[in-house]
């Protein structure tokens, strides 16, 4: 296996009394796709937040290149090369669907406050090819829509697909994905099982969040099982499948929800059990 | 690229061009305002109609109105009748500055306005540069003199002649210790800050100093530190919106001493919110007015049937300033700005208010005619 | 000695008229995130509206607490009525408009008032006609006035009704529950607009009962009378922590103590320096206000 | 494409309610221009033709001239005098847009850099017999620090605190002037000389040097908020997290929009000092503060068009009034109330389409 990017160890954060990531410790290896499961409040989304900075890690530590990054602000830690998505959209609504890539090229654009008031030289090539990139990352994630107008106005399936345009353009070595297809349908589920092979394609390490199995078990290299913040399992998706321990973990979950989706997972996974993908 | 650059230069250029040509236009000489005719003597008055000292803006224009429409009973000057043009100043130096502006280029002969000092301050040079002569009737800060523009007069007496008449009181009331307390605005700082001068001079100690901020209610920080002081003698300088609720709350607390107000808080009103009971006794100083001096009442009369309502402050300077253009204009034979200021530093002995009038080299009265008043049953007399 | 305990009671005598303005901004924030800018008016208003009571029924009222008392319910029928008048007409429409827009219909609102008082009116001061009694208590060495008592008492009746009300009854529970989350109230069949309606009238009932209060003890009034209070009680809710009811008390009496030392040993043209010095410093260490809670950002 | 966008029109009415319904943003009303979408059907010819001019690049040449040429129309002492001022204000209006419209942070004590500036020119000149514009630097300087000094503690603040924060900063600004000696006191400082009069009578020649300088500031703040620093202040007055993950440091964009906004409030507190010859607190306190955020508010948050005009609207409205008394601002206020019911995304709101660029450039990609 290639290079370790991404070393998680022994991290935790809490909230009042509860634990949301216990010691919490995984890898990611440099361009891998990896998925993060675990039933509802498992501390999936807790942990994504911990890695990128928007939670302040109350033990533990986050290596990323080989750089100690725990507890750095979120914007540093996304220079430093993660990018990511958010589990409900977080688009920068009234502004257009090119503005809203550009914000991932932000930290590359070079242009100070006097060549944006006197549009000088320099300005308009950082301008220009901001566009002409921008173009490209949504030709890249598919995006049809018109870019000129507010993103707000667009269909859901798309403000999707232009937050992955532009957490690419961030052009990171790892893409964090929150859920992404929640909310979608099968055919736009399929479009975006191609999208992340793709991504995967350019190198880019993608650590996946999703409760869609089917999705999970199809494009995973690798899948790490959460319950109550803690890791229990570990491996291939035909090694998790078969995992008691996982198995146990869904069906032990109080949550109602957890129940429903353990019977789901059980039956999307079952032997000759067909995933919503391929369906 | 080349489309704004072209854009802005052409926009330059232009710019450039207008600026030329305005040299040889009417863009180059005095800012003076048309239309001035010599069939009436335009006169305008700045005062504040709207904002906290929007009480006194009527009273003001009350006062001046009455002396226009008597002059011109009396067929105005030199068969010229008067005319009066009210702006807004709110005390707010922006909008008394606008006012300034509107009332010159509404082609005004002589300026007979000014409250707040603050305010008044931006109007000098406007007026200045329309070559208009300024009698100012309430505004009296010394700040309004340094610049010895030759066209501004002061009529109010200024802070430091009241400053001398109050301590000079204080001095012969026997006080142990004095306590000062203005508003924090410039006309009452201008005040305490003298009287404490003076004070020093004549070896009375000053026990203390407060601000207090204007139109608020509660005093009680300041009237803890006057208990505290051990002062006998208070010396407060600000309004009498505020005026009146210090001695309410000082005699509330306690405090057995003398007051004394300045001339900002000359007004019935004073001993309305003070309470009769508290009012008793309270010393003031203030110029000379209709209602202290021999004769006066008659006038009192005139306005209230008038006006329907009592004068208040600075309802007898904006009378007298606007009867001392008159006779300025009348000495000086014209309107032209120059002459008239010429013939207001020539006047002499004419009679105001406050006593006869001469005006000393800084422009200010030569007689502050300052008085000292106390309060008996509802209303302000003269102290004997 | 007698000295400190002085400068307490003035504090807490001034900290109780902040603390029944206060009360109606934070609750006012508290249940649709608006600062209503025009809250310190409502104040005046009351006060005017009192005053034109006094004024219509001189004969009638006499002097004397009971006096105050219906003079007090009166004026505090009318600014809540004005406050409920001012949500439906100026704040409603804007519910779902960017809070800025409503925060410059809040400023309008408030020139409006001052400004109609000021027509209505006129722009001089007026004097209420209604004596307190000038009797003095000593307490440990510090002096303290009858009428002082009496509305610190006042204050102090009103606050503990209005927290009775928040706490035990139905409306105000759906306050609360409004406060925490109105999308979940109006799913649950809650009338989050009569509910609103309410808290407009209670909040601005008590600033005018506040207005009343201070032309009764001060004995004058004017139409800008609202505005430093207005900001005095807003500071005061923050300090609290806006949005918390007990927490706006607490402030307004932290601000009126504040206030009155920092007079005493700073000077009084200094006080207010002092008070938004301490309120920003304070901010930076608390951001969420003495008893504010802890908002847990959800990523 | 082209299928999808039709369809997209047939729904527009229903994405208006909801957009108003929702947020009620800046974008509805002129929110489809330059547009693919024939998003425009419901609107007026009126409208259209407005939002046509609006888009056009002469716009702002064109009101540039004509502000310049205002002298050859008017020049009479009084027309001068409330022409500068509102182009002073425009210009405040102009500096607090940044702060509030393009990052929406809300400052209410915007009148504080105001003073700052027009306290340190005013100092310089008139006690140390510095020349005007020699004051510039050090007013530029000085309205830094007074936003890192306010900045600093309170960014990090939420908006709601951030409000009164700035407000008290204002009010601490003001009383300060009110209080100390160096400042003249309550009386404040007097006698402050213009930038000459260049052979001109001296009211107009300040009139084209504050033209010309304000018709710049337009320029650049609005060229500012169109370059990557002016999106980085939208990213955060959309999403401060999402533009976190984006590696944008908010904090950091956050100050410089408030070092923005400082540095034009100094500057146009040097012109006002100019134009006044007198300073003093009461110019500076947090009515003006209010006012100035209302021409941004009133015109349209983010839009300089927008705020320009909410700026002449504000500051010339009560000089309309003037003479009506106390009845002027119980009609302003009952006027601004209108208006923000009928209109909340302002007069003139900001466009949403892509910034206006030259023909000649053509970009890659599809759309």
């Amino acid at each position: 296996m290639s290079k370790v990017l991404l070393d998680v160890r022994d991290m935790a954060v809490q909230f009042g009394g509860v634990r949301a990531v216990d010691g919490l410790t995984f890898r990611v290896h440099e361009g891998e796709v990896l998925s993060v499961i675990g039933p509802n409040g498992a501390g999936k989304t807790s942990a994504f937040n911990c890695i990128t900075g928007f939670y302040k890690p109350s033990a533990g530590s986050v290596t990323f290149g080989g750089v100690r990054v725990t507890g750095r602000r979120p914007a540093v830690i996304a220079a430093s090369g993660i990018a990511r998505t958010f589990q409900n959209l977080r688009l920068f609504g009234d502004l257009t669907v090119l503005d809203n890539v550009r914000a991932g090229m932000h930290v590359r654009i070079r242009q100070n406050f006097l060549d944006a008031m006197l549009h000088t030289p320099r300005y308009w090539r950082g301008e220009d090819a901001a566009t002409a990139e921008a173009h490209r990352w949504l030709d890249f994630v598919g995006m049809e829509h018109d870019r000129t107008a507010p993103i707000r106005n667009l269909p859901y399936g798309e403000q999707r697909r232009v937050e992955i345009a532009r957490a690419l353009a961030r052009e990171p070595r790892m893409l964090l994905l929150d859920e992404p297809a929640a909310g979608l349908n099968h055919g736009e589920k399929a479009r975006l099982l191609d999208l992340m092979r793709r991504i995967a394609g350019l190198g880019i390490a993608v650590v996946l969040i999703e409760h869609d199995m089917g999705l999970v078990m199809e494009v995973s290299e690798r899948i790490v099982v959460l319950s109550h913040g803690k890791e229990i399992a570990e491996g291939t998706p035909a090694a998790v499948r078969s995992d008691p321990a996982v198995i146990e973990a869904y069906l032990g979950a109080e949550d109602e929800e957890a129940h429903v989706e353990a019977e789901r997972i059980a039956a999307e996974t079952g032997p000759g059990g067909t995933t919503e993908v391929q369906r | 690229m080349t489309h704004i650059r072209r854009g802005t230069t052409a926009v330059a250029a232009m710019a450039l061009g207008l600026t030329l040509t305005a040299c040889g236009g009417d863009l180059t000489g005095d800012a003076s305002g048309g239309g001035k005719s010599s069939a009436t003597l335009k006169l305008g008055m700045l005062t504040p109609l709207t904002g906290s000292s929007a009480a006194i803006g009527p009273y003001m224009k009350d006062g001046a109105q009455l002396a226009v429409d008597e002059i011109n009973a009396k067929g105005g000057v030199d068969g010229r009748k008067l005319s009066l043009t009210v702006e807004d100043e709110a005390c707010d130096p922006k909008t008394a500055a606008a006012g300034a502006a509107k009332l010159v280029s509404a082609g005004i002969d002589v300026s007979v306005g000014g409250y707040c000092s603050s305010a008044t301050l931006p109007t000098l040079s406007i007026f200045d540069k329309a070559h208009i002569p300024m009698i100012i009737p309430a505004a009296n800060s010394a700040d309004l003199l340094t610049q010895q523009r030759h066209n501004v007069f002061l009529i109010n007496g200024t802070g430091i002649q009241q400053a001398e008449t109050a301590s000079k009181f204080i001095k012969a009331e026997g006080s142990k210790g004095v306590a000062l307390i203005d508003d924090n605005t410039s006309y009452s700082t201008d005040i305490t800050k003298r009287t404490g001068d003076q004070l020093g001079l004549l070896g009375v100690k000053v026990a203390g100093h407060q601000s207090v901020t204007a139109g608020e209610s509660d005093y009680s920080g300041a009237v803890n530190a006057v208990m505290d002081s051990k002062a006998d003698f208070v010396y407060w300088t600000g309004y009498y919106q505020e005026g009146g609720l210090l001695i309410k709350q000082l005699r509330a607390a306690g405090y057995k001493g003398r007051v004394m107000v300045a001339d900002g808080s000359v007004d019935g009103k004073l001993i309305k919110i003070a309470g009769q009971k508290n009012a008793q006794g309270v010393f003031a100083t203030m110029t000379q007015t209709p209602q202290t001096i021999p004769g006066g009442q008659g006038w009192v009369a005139k306005y209230k049937a008038k006006f329907g309502s009592e004068p208040g402050p600075y309802s007898t300077q904006a009378y007298d300033a606007v009867r001392v253009a008159a006779e300025a204009v009348r000495k000086a034979g014209s309107t032209d700005g120059r002459a008239v200021t010429k013939a207001l530093e020539q006047i002499d002995g004419f009679k105001i208010f406050s006593g006869p009038l001469k005006f000393t080299i800084q422009h200010t009265l030569t007689v502050g005619g300052f008085d000292i008043l106390v309060v008996k049953d509802d209303a302000f007399v003269l102290n004997k | 000695m007698d000295h400190f305990i002085q400068l307490v009671f003035s504090g807490l005598f001034v900290g109780s008229f902040y603390a029944l303005v206060a009360l109606g901004y934070s609750m006012v924030y508290g249940i649709i995130k608006l600062l209503n800018f025009a809250h310190g008016d409502l104040y005046m208003v009351g006060a005017f509206a009192g005053f034109t009571v006094l004024s219509a029924g001189a004969g009638v009222l006499g002097g004397g607490l009971l006096a105050l008392l219906a003079v007090m319910l009166v004026a505090m029928a009318a600014t809540g009525g004005l406050g409920v008048l001012l949500e439906r007409v100026a704040y409603r429409p804007l519910r779902s408009a960017p809070r800025l827009s409503v925060l410059i219909t809040a400023v309008g609102a408030s020139f409006a008032l001052e400004y109609g008082i000021a027509v209505a009116f006129g722009p001089n001061p007026e004097v209420y006609q209604m004596g307190v009694s000038d009797g003095t208590l000593n307490v440990l060495g510090a002096r303290l006035t009858y009428a002082q008592l009496a509305m610190t008492a006042i204050a102090v009746v009103l606050m503990i009704t209005l927290d009775t009300l928040v706490r035990r009854t139905r409306t105000g529970r759906a306050m609360r529950a409004i406060s925490q989350d109105p999308k979940a109230c109006l799913l649950m069949g809650v009338n989050v607009d009569r509910v609103i309606s309410r808290t407009f009238f209670l909040g601005s009932a008590l600033a005018g009962a506040a207005g009343v209060m201070a032309g009764v003890y001060y004995g004058k009034i004017d139409f800008l009378m609202g505005f430093v209070i207005g900001l005095k009680a807003f500071t005061a809710a923050v300090i609290g922590g806006i949005g918390n009811l007990r927490g706006a008390v607490l402030g307004a009496v932290v601000l009126g103590l504040l206030e009155s030392f920092s007079v005493a040993y700073i000077g009084s043209e200094w006080r207010d320096v002092f008070a938004f010095g301490f309120l920003i410093l304070f901010l930076t260490v608390r951001p969420t206000g003495l008893l504010g809670e802890r908002v847990t950002e959800r990523v | 494409m082209n299928d999808e966008s039709t369809l997209r029109a047939g729904e527009e009415p229903l994405a208006y309610a909801g957009a108003v319904e929702e947020r009620g943003p800046a974008n509805v009303a002129l929110g489809g221009r330059g547009v693919a979408t024939p998003a425009a059907s419901g609107r007026t010819t009126a409208g259209r033709a407005l939002s046509g001019v609006l888009a056009s690049r002469w716009l702002g040449p064109c009101v540039a001239l004509a502000a310049l040429a205002l002298p050859y129309l008017n020049s009479s002492t009084y027309v001068i005098q409330i022409a500068v001022d509102a182009l002073i204000f425009v210009m405040l209006a102009v500096g607090l847009n940044i702060v509030v419209g393009y990052c929406g942070l809300l400052d209410l004590g915007y009148a504080a850099f105001f003073a700052i500036g027009a306290y340190t020119s005013g100092l310089l000149s008139t006690r140390f017999g510095w020349p005007l514009l020699a004051t510039i630097p050090v007013v530029v300087a000085a309205a830094v620090l007074g936003g890192l000094l306010i900045g600093g503690p309170t960014l990090r603040l939420r908006s709601d605190y951030l409000a009164i924060v700035t407000l008290g900063f204002g009010e601490i600004i003001r009383i300060t002037a009110n209080n100390l000696d160096v400042t003249g006191g309550p009386n404040g400082l007097y006698g402050i000389p213009g930038f000459g009069d260049f052979g001109l009578r001296s009211d107009i020649a300040l009139y084209w040097v504050t033209a010309v300088v304000v018709c710049l500031a337009v320029l650049f703040a609005g060229r500012l908020g169109r370059g990557r620093l002016g999106r980085a202040w939208r990213f955060v007055r959309e999403d401060e997290d999402a533009a976190e993950a984006m590696g944008i440091h908010t904090y950091k964009v956050k100050f410089a929009a408030y070092i923005a906004g400082a540095v034009f409030g100094g500057i146009a507190g040097v012109l006002f000092a100019a134009h006044q010859t007198a300073i003093s607190p009461p110019s500076f306190n947090f009515l003006w503060s209010a006012l100035i955020l209302m021409a941004v508010v009133l015109g349209g948050m983010g839009s300089t068009p927008g705020v320009v005009t909410g700026a002449l609207a504000i500051s010339l409205l009560p000089e309309l009034l003037r003479g009506a008394e106390n009845w002027r601002y119980l009609i302003f206020g009952l006027l601004l109330i209108a208006v923000m019911i009928f209109r909340p995304q302002g007069l003139l709101p900001a466009r949403t389409g892509e910034a206006r660029r030259r023909g000649r450039r053509v970009r890659g990609g599809a759309s």
